[in-house]
C-alpha cells in the first residue's frame, strides 16, 4: 500500500485553467455553450448503489460538478416513529437501512432500555452482539461484490452475494427473517439460539474463509483493479473529522475511529480486536480496510462462540408493551455499522410514544458532501467506483 | 460458378454462421455461468430472446438515421461475414473471397461501427453519444495493432486475399502464424479483446456507468437486430481470426473447434478481470500491443 | 361542421404537455398510447411463449425489494436459468419489478420508465407495501396502492418477499403471458385517463411530458 | 469533561447541563452563543466530529431545540449542545461554516421543519422532498395519517370490530343505557 | 503492479471446476427454517377474539370480524383476526403478544396472486395449506410482551388477622396501582361478564394516566357500589380475563377499590354532579340493600320521589348484615350509602313492610314497588337435633356480630356448609377466639365459595372436614354438643355431571363442639306480601319470576336482587337495580 508515491495523486487534480470560473468551491458552467454535457446517473441506473441519483455535469468524460438527489426511499420513519409505541417503532427501525438492519435495531433497543433503566441479560448481550457482527460480514460481503461489480467484474458479486445467502440462512435460522431480522427487541433478544447452531456457523465461515482468499486472489491482487483504485477519492486525513467521516472510511485514511473500540458498547470491550488502519486514503485501501474487516468481523464471530454463556435468560422483565410509558430523558446511542458510526438519537416525554427519533447513518455526510466533493474531477467512468467505495446506503439517508 | 448459386451458397452460410455465433454466446454464457458457481440459461436463449424482441408489439423510433443506424450495423456484420472465406475447399463457404478481401473486411469491421454510432446519435440520450465516443476511440485504438499485425501478414504472404492466405498456411500446423510469425497474432489476439467488447475492455457498454451505451435506446426489431448481427459479426470475426493465424478450416468441426478456443481465449481473459477505463484502455493498446505489432512486421520484414 | 369535429377528434388524441416549456414540447411527442390489438391467435400464442421465456427485468431497484432481486439474480438462485435477465435500458426491458413501497419521488420515475418501456410489458409488485401500503400505510410520502398509478400483473406478498416467492411470481406471470392474459400495456392504453389523473394527482410538479411512449 | 464543562461555564452561560452516560453529556445553550460555544469547543477543545444536527418540535412550548451532536476522540466522549429557538420565528444562524458538511442538516431541517437558516448553501433547493406543498411534514401539527389518507387511495373492504361493542350488540344490547357522567372527549 | 497481479486473478476459472452453488428447484427445496415468520395460523378454539393482536399492529393489518361457526360467549367475543397481507410485515409482535397463544406462524412464504383484493384472510377459519404445518414462529416463554403475573395485594398476616375484625386487604398504593393498571390489555371482555357491564378497561384506563375523576364517573355510570364491590365483589370479570388464559387475571377488583380509596365520600359528591329534573311520581322501594338502593339512584337521577323502607337501623342489606367487617368495612359501605342519600332518597329504616306497614298500603299510594330483598332465612339442616339451642343459624350470628354483639360461642365450633357464608361464619368465628371446623359434603374444590376465601380460612387455621355429611346433634353429657357425622365417598356421575358424594356406610365420626353453625343455604322471606298478591306473582324455587327488567306479572311491582337472582351475589343485585329503574322508567312514561 505504501509504494503509491503521492505524486500519482496529481493526475487526478485537474488543470483547472480551461473551466470556468468556482465559485464557493464549484464550477460555473453554461450548458449553451456546448462545453459541457448534463448527465443523470440514477435512480434508474445499475451503478448506483440503491435507489438515489447523481446530476453531474461532464467535460468529455471529466466530471465538473456533481449533486447528489437523495429522498427516493424516503419514508418518513422518524415522522412514523412519533406515532408508534415503543415497541411499535421496533419492526420499523430495521427498515431503515436494508443490507444491515441489526445496526438499528440495536441502536433503538440499547436507546429505549437505556432510557426506560433496563438491563438486559448477559446471554442477549452476547447474542446481539453475534448478531451485529454477522450483519457486518454479510453486508461486507454484498460491499464487495459491488465494488467488483462496479469495476465491471461481475464475478465477485455473483460469489459474495451468493456467500452472504449463507450467512442470511443462520440469519432465518436465528431469528426468523430473511433481510429483515426483527431480532433484538427492547429488553433482549427474541429467541435464543437454535440447536447446533455453533456448528452451522463454523461451517458457512470456513466456506466464506476460502471465498476470501479467493477474492484475495483474483480481485486486491489483480492488476486492472489496482490501476482503477488506486488514487481514486484520496480523502487526506485533515478531511476526516471536517467532513464527519467515519468508519472504514475514515481508518482508510490514517483516522483510528471505530466505535467499537472507542467506546464499547455490548460485549465489545470482552473481545480481542486490533484497530485496522491505512494511510493512504484511496479507494483502493478502502477495499482493503474492508477487506481486512471482513476478516476480523469473522475473527470476532469466532470468539464469541467460543466466550458465549450457553444458557442464561434471553429477555429483561419489561412492561405490558401496550401501555408502555418511558420516562422523559434523551439519548444518542451509536454503534459501528459497515460503514461507520450509526446513531439513534431519541428524546422521550413521559408518554407512550417516542417525542423523537433520529437516525444518523453514516452514508449521511458519506453520499452527500464527500461524495460531492470527490466526485469532481474523476472520469466519469469511476462515479460507480468511487460511490461503492464510500459504502453509501441510500436508505439511512433519507429515511 | 454462377452468380446465382454462389449467392444461394451465402445465403445458407449466412444462416448457419448465424446460428453458429448465437449458439456459441449462449455456450459462453453457459461458460461464465459455471464461472459464477451456476448453471446459467440454456444454450438456445439468445434465440428466444431475439423472437421476444421482435415480438414487441411498439417499437419507438428517433428519425431515419435510428432505422439505419441498426441496418449499417448488420450491413457491417454482413459485409464482414461475406468475404471472408469460411472453409477452405468448400463451395457453400466459400463466400465472396476475392483478392484484396482483407482490405475490404477491415473495412467492415469499422463500418458497421459508424453506422451504429450514426443511428444510436439520433437515439438523443446522453449515455449513446458517451457510449460513441468510448467505442469509437477504443475501436481506433484496437485497430492499430490490428492493422499492423494484418500489415505484417500482407508482408508475410505477399497477398491481401485470405483464401491466399489460409492457403499458405495449410500442410502443416507449424505453417500457422501462430507460429511462423507469433508477434503478429499476440498483436492480434491482444487487440481482439476489445474486439469481442469482453473485460477489460468493455468500457464501451459498461453498464455500471453508461447503461450498455450506444444501443441504450434501441428496441424492439432495432434491439433484435443488433442482436442477430451480433452473433454474426462474432463469427465473422472469429473466423477471421482463424483464417489469418491459425491456419483456417477445411470442414465445419474443425471451423467450429477453433473458433471456440479462439472465443475462450477471450472469455478467459474476460472472466478475471475489471474493465479499463477508456484511456486506461486506449493507452493500453497504444503501448504493448503496438509495439507488439511493430515487432511482428520487424520480424517478418528483415527476418 | 366536419371540420370542427376532426379538431375535437384531434384535441383528444393529442397530449397537451402542459408541463413542458415550449421549447420543450417540440422535442419530445404528445401522442397518446394505442391499444395494439393481439395478431392472430397461433402468431400470437408462439409470440407469447417466446415472451414468457425470455424476461428481460428493469434494473431499477424502487425500494427495499431490490435486496432480495441481487440474490435471485446470482449464482444461488440463478434466475438466467429461467430465461430471467436484468437489463438496464427501459427500452429493452419488458418486466418491471415494483419493489416494495414507492415514494412520491419514485413514482415519478416509475412512471416514466414504464411509460418507457416497450409494450407488451409486465408488472410484478413485490411487497405488502405494494398491496395496500404496508407498514408505511401512513406515511405522508408513500404511495399506498401501486395499481392507481400503473397497471400490476402480478402481486408477490411478504415483506420481503423471499427469493423463492419472486421466482414463484415469475413462473405466475409466465403463466400469465402464455395465457395471453398480460395486457397491462393495452390496459394502460385504454383507462389513460384514469391513470393519469391519478398520477398527476399525487405528482404535484409534472414538468414532464404526459406521455413519455 | 467536568473541568471542560466548568471552563465552558465561565465563558457563557450553560442552562441546563445533563450527565446521561459516562460518555455523553447534553447541555443547553442560548441561541446567540451557539456560534461561539461551537467554534470555540471545536477548535480549543478537540470536540472536533460533528455527529449530526438535528431539530426537535416542543409544538406546547411553541419551540424548536436545535441540538448538535459533537465527539471527541481524544476524550471519546459525545456532547450534545441544544439550543431552543423560537417557533413562530423559526430562524437560525448557518455554522455551515464551522463544519462543511452541515449545510446538509441545516437544508433538511428547513425542508423538515421549516426552520430557515439564511447563507447556508443551497439550502432552499429540495432536498428530500420533492413538489412538496403541505406545511414542513416533521412539524408535529402535521398529521401523516390523514394527508395519506386524503392523498393516496385506500384499498377499500376493511372492517374491523371492538370487542366490548361487539360482545355487547351480541349479548345485552338491551341492557340499560347508563346515564352519561363523562364528558365526552 | 506487478506479473503477480495479472496472473493471480486467473484463479477465478478454478471455480468453474467446482460444483454450482445453485439450488436445483429452490421453490420446492428451500422451505423455511424451523423458526421462520411466514404466514399466520390461529387456534380458533383457544383463541378469544380479545384484539390484543390489533392494538399491537402497528400496521394496523389485523382486523377482528364474525366468524361462522364460532358464538360470541361471555369469555369469547365472537371475533376472529383477519390479517390483510397488503399490510402485514411479519414483524410477528402478534405472535408474541397473544395472549392465549392462538396466533402463531408457519414457515410457508409463498403467496402469489393476480389480484390485489385477494391477500385478506381470516386465518384458521379460511384453509390454507400451511394450517397443518407446525413449523414457524411460535410463542416462547422466553420473552414476555405482557405481564403474566399480577402485582401483589398486601394483606394483614395470617396471624395478626386473627384476632382482629381490621379489613384484611390493605388495597394498591399508587404506583403498584399503575403498574397493575399497565398489564390491562384493553380488549374488553370482561364488559359482558360483569353482571353491571361496567366499563372496565375504561375505568382501569383511567387509573394508567392517574385521572381518578373520570375513573369516579365511569364507576358511578353503572355501579353506585363501587366502595363495596371494590372489596367484596365476586370479580366473575376477573375469570375471563383475557390475561387469565396465561397467566394472573387483572386484579379488576383491587383496581376499583383503589379508585374508590382516592376519594372521600365529599369528593364524590364534588365530582358527580347531577342536575336531577324532579317529576311527581312515586316509587317505593322494599330493602335497602345493595339491589334497592342502586335502583333508588338510578330512578333519582331520572327524577323520581323514592322511598326507601328498611326493616333494619342502617342501610347495606346483605353487604353490612352478612359481610364480615374485615372484608367490608363499614365506613366504606356508608360511604357508598351516603352518596345515594344525599340525593334526595328516603331511606326509613326500621319500617317492616307487613308489620309497620302493609304491602297493599304502598301499593295503593306509590306508582310503582321494587323489592330487593335478602335472602335471610336459613335453609333446614335436615337432621336430628337442629333445633337444639346451640344450633345457630350463620346469617343470624353474622347479624349479631354487625349490631355489635360479641354472642359466647365456646371454644369449638363446628360450620356446616361450604358457602361464603359458610367462610364468613368461620373465620369470623376465628376472630372471636374459638377453633373452627367446616364440615361439609363434597370436596374442597367442590366448594361454592370463593377459592381465595378458602384459602385465607386455611391460612387462618380453619379446619376443613370434608365428604362429611351431618346426620344427628344431640346434647353430650358435658353439656355441649355432639354432632355426628357420616364420611362421604365421591362417586362419578354417569351423565358427566360433576361427582356425586354418597355416604359410606356405617363410617361415622363423632365430635363434641361449643356451638354448631348451619350455613348451608339461605332463602328469601316473602311473607311480606299479602297473599292476594303473592297469589299474581310467581315464584320459581322461591325466587321471583320477571321479565329482563324485573316487572312481576303485576305491572306496578318489579323485583331483582337476590330474591330473582341464582348467583345471589351483590354486583347482580346493582345490575338488577339498575335495570329495573329502567324499566320502571320506561313502564311509567308508557302510562
Amino acid at each position: 500500500m505504501k509504494e503509491i508515491s503521492k505524486s500519482k495523486y496529481k493526475n487526478y487534480v485537474a488543470d483547472r485553467s480551461k473551466y470556468p470560473l468556482l465559485k464557493d468551491g464549484k464550477p460555473e458552467f453554461d450548458l449553451n455553450s456546448h462545453m459541457f454535457t448534463k448527465i443523470w446517473q440514477g435512480p434508474q441506473h445499475p451503478g448506483v448503489t440503491g435507489n438515489m441519483s447523481l446530476e453531474l455535469v461532464i467535460n468529455g468524460d471529466e466530471v465538473i460538478d456533481c449533486k447528489t438527489h437523495v429522498g427516493y426511499l424516503h419514508r418518513a420513519f422518524e415522522k412514523l416513529m412519533e406515532r408508534r409505541k415503543f415497541m411499535q417503532c421496533f419492526p420499523i427501525v430495521c427498515r431503515i437501512c436494508v443490507p444491515e438492519p441489526d445496526t438499528n435495531e440495536y441502536c433503538f433497543s440499547a436507546g429505549i432500555e437505556e432510557l426506560a433503566g433496563i438491563d438486559i441479560p448477559e446471554k442477549a448481550k452476547w447474542i446481539r452482539t453475534l448478531n451485529l457482527e454477522m450483519s457486518r460480514v454479510a453486508s461486507f460481503l454484498m460491499w464487495i461484490g459491488g465494488q467488483a461489480g462496479s469495476l465491471g467484474m461481475g464475478i465477485i458479486g455473483q460469489w459474495t452475494v451468493t456467500m452472504r445467502d449463507f450467512w442470511l440462512d443462520l440469519f432465518e435460522e436465528m431469528s426468523g427473517g430473511r433481510i429483515y431480522h426483527m431480532y433484538m427487541i427492547p429488553g433482549g433478544v427474541r429467541k435464543d439460539l437454535p440447536e447446533g447452531f455453533e456448528l452451522r456457523v463454523k461451517k458457512v465461515i470456513k466456506q466464506t474463509r476460502e471465498l476470501l482468499v479467493d477474492i484475495e486472489k483474483s480481485f486486491l491482487n489483480n492488476a486492472i483493479t489496482k490501476s482503477r483504485l488506486q488514487g481514486l477519492g484520496f480523502i487526506p486525513p485533515e478531511m476526516v473529522e471536517e467532513y464527519g467521516i467515519v468508519g472504514p472510511t475514515a481508518r482508510a485514511s490514517g483516522k483510528p475511529f471505530d466505535v467499537r473500540q472507542n467506546n464499547p458498547y455490548l460485549v465489545y470491550d470482552q473481545l480481542v480486536m486490533k484497530m485496522i488502519t491505512s494511510d493512504v486514503g484511496d479507494a483502493y485501501a478502502r477495499t482493503l480496510v474492508r477487506f481486512a474487516e471482513t476478516i476480523l468481523s469473522i475473527d470476532l464471530i469466532e470468539q464469541i462462540m467460543h466466550k458465549m454463556p450457553k444458557t442464561g435468560k434471553i429477555q429483561a422483565k419489561i412492561p405490558n408493551v401496550l401501555n408502555w410509558k418511558i420516562p422523559a430523558g434523551q439519548t444518542y446511542i451509536k454503534a459501528e455499522s459497515t460503514r461507520g458510526e450509526h446513531g439513534f438519537y431519541i428524546i422521550t416525554d413521559g408518554s407512550k410514544y417516542p417525542r423523537r427519533i433520529f437516525v444518523r447513518g453514516a452514508s449521511y455526510t458519506h453520499a452527500i458532501s464527500v461524495l460531492e466533493k470527490l466526485a469532481v474531477n474523476i472520469s466519469i467512468s469511476d462515479t460507480a467506483a468511487l460511490m461503492v467505495s464510500l459504502h453509501t446506503c441510500p436508505p439511512e439517508i433519507e429515511r | 460458378m454462377d452468380i446465382w448459386t454462389k449467392i444461394f451458397y451465402a445465403v445458407i452460410s449466412v444462416v448457419i454462421a448465424t446460428i453458429y455465433g448465437l449458439a456459441l454466446g449462449g455456450v459462453v454464457r453457459k461458460i461464465y455461468a459455471r464461472v459464477h458457481g451456476r448453471y446459467g440459461p440454456p444454450v438456445w436463449q439468445p434465440f428466444i430472446d431475439i423472437i421476444k424482441t421482435h415480438a414487441k408489439r411498439v417499437a419507438v423510433s428517433h428519425g431515419i438515421m435510428f432505422y439505419l443506424g441498426p441496418v449499417f450495423r448488420f450491413a457491417g456484420g454482413l459485409g464482414t461475414y461475406l468475404f471472408i472465406p469460411v472453409i477452405f475447399g468448400s463451395a457453400v463457404f466459400a463466400n465472396f473471397s476475392m483478392a484484396g478481401d482483407l482490405l475490404l473486411v477491415m473495412y467492415f469491421i469499422f463500418f458497421g461501427q459508424l453506422g451504429m454510432a450514426l443511428g444510436a446519435g439520433e437515439g438523443g440520450h446522453p449515455y449513446s453519444p458517451l457510449g460513441i465516443a468510448r467505442g469509437l476511440s477504443q475501436m481506433t485504438t484496437f485497430e492499430v495493432p490490428f492493422a499492423l499485425s494484418v500489415i505484417a501478414l500482407a508482408i508475410q504472404y505477399h497477398t491481401l486475399n485470405i483464401t491466399a492466405i489460409v492457403a499458405a498456411q495449410q500442410g502443416s500446423i507449424l505453417n500457422w502464424t501462430l507460429f511462423t510469425n507469433p508477434f503478429a497474432v499476440v498483436a492480434a489476439m491482444i487487440s481482439m479483446l476489445g474486439m469481442n467488447m469482453h473485460s477489460p475492455f468493455s468500457i464501451v457498454l459498461a453498464p455500471q456507468e453508461i447503461p450498455i451505451g450506444p444501443p441504450i435506446e434501441m428496441n424492439s426489431s432495432f434491439l433484435a437486430t443488433l442482436q442477430t448481427n451480433r452473433g454474426l459479426f462474432v463469427a465473422a470475426k472469429l473466423i477471421l481470426f482463424m483464417n489469418l493465424y491459425f491456419g483456417g478450416a477445411t470442414n465445419l468441426v474443425v471451423m467450429i473447434v477453433k473458433t471456440f478456443l479462439i472465443y475462450m481465449f477471450s472469455v478467459f481473459v474476460g472472466a478475471a478481470f475489471p474493465r479499463f477505463r477508456p484511456e486506461q484502455a486506449m493507452r493500453f493498446f497504444l503501448k504493448w500491443p503496438t509495439i507488439i505489432g511493430i515487432i511482428s512486421i520487424i520480424f517478418v520484414a528483415y527476418l | 361542421m366536419e371540420k370542427k369535429d376532426i379538431n375535437e377528434v384531434e384535441k383528444q388524441m393529442n397530449l397537451a404537455n402542459d408541463g413542458l416549456s415550449d421549447k420543450e414540447k417540440t422535442l419530445f411527442s404528445d401522442a397518446r398510447p394505442q391499444v395494439v390489438p393481439p395478431v392472430h391467435k397461433i402468431f400470437e400464442n408462439f409470440r407469447n411463449w417466446a415472451r414468457a421465456q425470455s424476461l428481460w427485468m428493469l434494473a431499477f431497484g424502487t425500494g427495499c425489494g431490490a435486496i432480495e432481486l441481487r440474490p435471485l439474480m446470482t449464482s444461488r438462485y440463478d434466475m438466467s436459468r429461467y430465461g430471467i435477465a436484468p437489463r438496464p435500458s427501459p427500452r429493452q426491458s419488458s418486466v418491471f419489478i415494483i419493489g416494495g413501497y414507492a415514494s412520491l419521488k419514485t413514482i415519478k420515475r416509475i412512471v416514466r420508465s414504464y411509460e418507457q418501456m416497450q409494450g407488451p410489458k409486465f408488472v410484478i409488485a413485490l411487497g405488502s407495501c405494494t398491496i395496500n401500503g404496508g407498514m408505511y400505510y401512513d406515511s405522508y410520502y408513500t404511495i399506498n396502492r401501486i395499481d392507481h398509478y400503473i397497471p400490476v400483473d402480478i402481486y408477490v406478498t411478504g415483506c420481503m418477499p423471499r427469493p423463492e416467492s419472486l421466482l414463484a411470481g415469475f413462473n405466475k406471470l409466465k403463466e400469465r403471458i402464455r395465457a395471453g392474459r398480460a395486457d397491462g400495456m393495452n390496459k394502460y392504453a385504454e383507462n389513460f385517463d384514469w391513470y393519469k389523473k391519478n398520477q398527476k394527482r399525487i405528482i404535484k410538479d409534472w414538468n414532464m411530458p404526459d406521455y413519455n411512449w | 469533561m467536568e473541568d471542560f464543562l466548568n471552563r465552558l461555564k465561565q465563558k457563557v452561560e450553560i442552562r441546563e447541563q445533563i450527565k446521561q452516560r459516562d460518555d455523553l453529556y447534553f447541555i443547553t445553550i442560548k441561541k446567540e452563543q451557539t456560534e461561539l460555544v461551537l467554534r470555540y469547543i471545536k477548535d480549543n477543545e478537540k470536540f472536533k466530529h460533528l455527529s449530526f444536527m438535528q431539530a426537535v418540535d416542543y409544538l406546547d412550548d411553541s419551540k424548536f431545540m436545535l441540538i448538535y451532536m459533537l465527539y471527541s476522540f481524544s476524550r471519546k466522549v459525545s456532547l450534545g449542545v441544544s439550543v431552543f429557538i423560537d417557533r413562530k420565528e423559526a430562524i437560525m444562524t448557518s455554522m455551515h461554516n464551522i463544519w462543511p458538511h452541515l449545510w446538509q442538516y441545516q437544508r433538511e431541517i428547513k425542508e423538515m421543519y421549516g426552520i430557515d437558516f439564511p447563507s447556508s448553501p443551497r439550502v432552499n433547493e429540495d432536498f428530500i422532498l420533492e413538489s412538496w406543498d403541505n406545511m414542513p411534514p416533521m412539524r408535529r401539527d402535521f398529521d401523516t395519517l390523514k394527508y395519506s389518507e386524503e392523498t393516496y387511495y385506500q384499498r377499500p373492504g376493511r372492517k374491523t370490530n371492538d370487542p366490548k361493542e361487539y360482545m355487547r350488540k351480541k349479548l345485552y344490547n338491551d341492557f340499560v343505557k347508563t346515564p352519561k357522567l363523562r364528558d365526552d372527549k | 503492479m506487478s506479473l503477480k497481479d495479472v496472473l493471480s486473478p486467473f484463479k477465478v476459472w478454478e471455480r468453474a471446476a467446482r460444483k454450482p452453488w445453485t439450488v436445483k428447484n429452490p421453490i420446492d427445496e428451500r422451505k423455511g427454517s424451523a423458526n421462520y415468520r411466514g404466514f399466520h395460523k390461529n387456534d380458533l378454539e383457544k383463541c378469544i377474539g380479545c384484539g390484543t393482536c390489533e392494538d399491537i399492529c402497528q400496521n394496523l393489518a389485523i382486523d377482528l370480524v364474525p366468524v361462522e361457526n364460532v358464538e360470541t360467549n361471555m369469555g369469547d367475543s365472537g371475533l376472529r383476526p383477519m390479517i390483510d397481507y397488503g399490510r402485514c410485515c411479519w414483524c410477528a409482535l402478534c405472535v408474541d403478544v397473544c395472549p392465549t397463544g392462538s396466533l402463531n406462524m408457519s414457515n410457508e412464504y409463498n403467496w402469489i396472486e393476480e389480484e390485489a383484493e385477494g391477500f385478506r384472510f381470516i386465518p384458521g377459519a379460511d384453509k390454507k395449506s400451511w394450517d397443518d404445518s407446525d413449523k414457524g414462529y411460535h410463542q416462547s416463554d422466553d420473552i414476555q410482551l405482557i405481564d403474566p403475573a399480577r402485582i401483589v395485594m398486601e394483606e394483614l398476616e395470617a396471624e395478626e388477622r386473627k384476632s382482629t375484625f381490621v379489613e384484611m386487604v390493605k388495597g394498591y398504593s399508587k404506583e403498584k396501582a399503575l403498574l397493575e393498571a399497565e398489564r390491562c390489555l384493553e380488549c374488553g371482555i370482561c364488559v359482558a361478564r360483569c353482571p353491571a357491564h361496567m366499563d372496565i378497561p375504561e375505568y382501569i384506563k383511567a387509573i394508567r394516566e392517574d385521572d381518578i375523576e373520570l375513573a369516579v364517573k365511569i364507576l358511578y355510570e353503572t355501579n353506585p357500589f363501587s366502595a363495596s364491590c371494590g372489596r367484596i365483589c365476586t370479580h366473575s370479570c376477573e375469570e375471563v380475563c383475557a390475561l387469565a388464559h396465561n397467566g394472573e387475571p387483572i386484579a379488576i377488583r383491587w383496581l376499583k377499590r383503589y379508585i374508590m380509596d382516592q376519594v372521600t365520600p365529599d369528593q364524590i359528591k364534588e365530582i358527580i354532579t347531577n342536575n336531577i329534573q324532579v317529576n311527581n311520581k312515586k316509587i317505593a322501594i322494599i330493602g335497602a340493600g345493595p339491589g334497592g338502593l342502586s335502583a333508588a339512584y338510578y330512578l333519582r337521577l331520572l327524577g323520581y320521589e323514592i322511598s326507601v323502607y328498611e326493616s333494619k337501623t342502617k342501610g347495606g342489606g346483605m353487604l353490612r348484615y352478612g359481610i364480615p367487617e374485615y372484608r367490608l368495612p363499614y365506613d366504606q359501605l356508608d360511604k357508598d350509602i351516603d352518596y345515594i342519600a344525599s340525593l334526595g332518597v328516603q331511606i326509613n329504616y326500621g319500617k317492616e313492610i307487613g308489620k309497620d306497614l302493609s304491602f297493599d298500603e304502598l301499593y295503593g299510594n306509590f306508582d310503582a314497588i321494587y323489592f330487593s330483598i335478602g335472602l335471610e332465612k336459613p335453609t333446614s339442616l335436615r337432621c336430628v337435633g337442629e333445633d337444639l339451642d346451640s344450633v345457630v343459624a350463620g346469617v343470624d350470628f353474622l347479624r349479631d356480630i354487625t349490631d355489635g354483639k360479641r354472642p359466647d360461642i365456646g371454644n369449638d365450633v363446628v360450620v356446616i356448609g361450604g358457602g361464603n357464608v359458610a367462610m364468613d361464619v368461620a373465620r369470623t368465628s376465628i376472630r372471636l377466639g374459638a377453633n373452627v371446623t367446616v364440615l361439609y359434603r363434597r370436596r374442597i374444590e367442590d366448594m361454592p365459595a370463593d377459592l381465595e376465601e378458602i384459602t385465607e380460612a386455611q391460612e387462618e387455621n380453619v379446619i376443613f372436614n370434608p365428604q362429611s355429611l351431618q346426620t344427628k346433634i344431640e346434647k353430650a353429657k358435658s353439656g355441649r354438643l355432639l354432632l355426628q357425622w357420616n364420611n362421604m365417598k365421591m362417586v362419578e356421575d354417569p351423565e358427566g355431571d360433576r361427582p356425586k358424594p354418597i355416604p359410606i356406610e356405617g363410617d361415622l365420626e363423632s365430635k363434641e363442639f361449643d356451638t354448631i353453625f348451619s350455613a348451608i343455604g339461605q332463602k328469601a322471606d316473602l311473607s311480606f306480601i299479602s297473599e292476594k298478591y303473592e297469589e299474581k306473582m310467581k315464584f320459581k324455587w322461591g325466587k321471583a319470576v320477571t321479565n329482563q327488567f324485573g316487572q312481576t306479572d303485576i305491572p306496578k311491582v318489579f323485583a331483582g336482587g337476590d330474591v330473582k337472582n341464582w348467583t345471589a351475589d351483590a354486583v347482580s343485585a346493582i345490575a338488577d337495580g339498575h335495570s329495573a329503574a329502567k324499566g320502571i322508567d320506561e313502564f311509567l312514561q308508557k302510562r
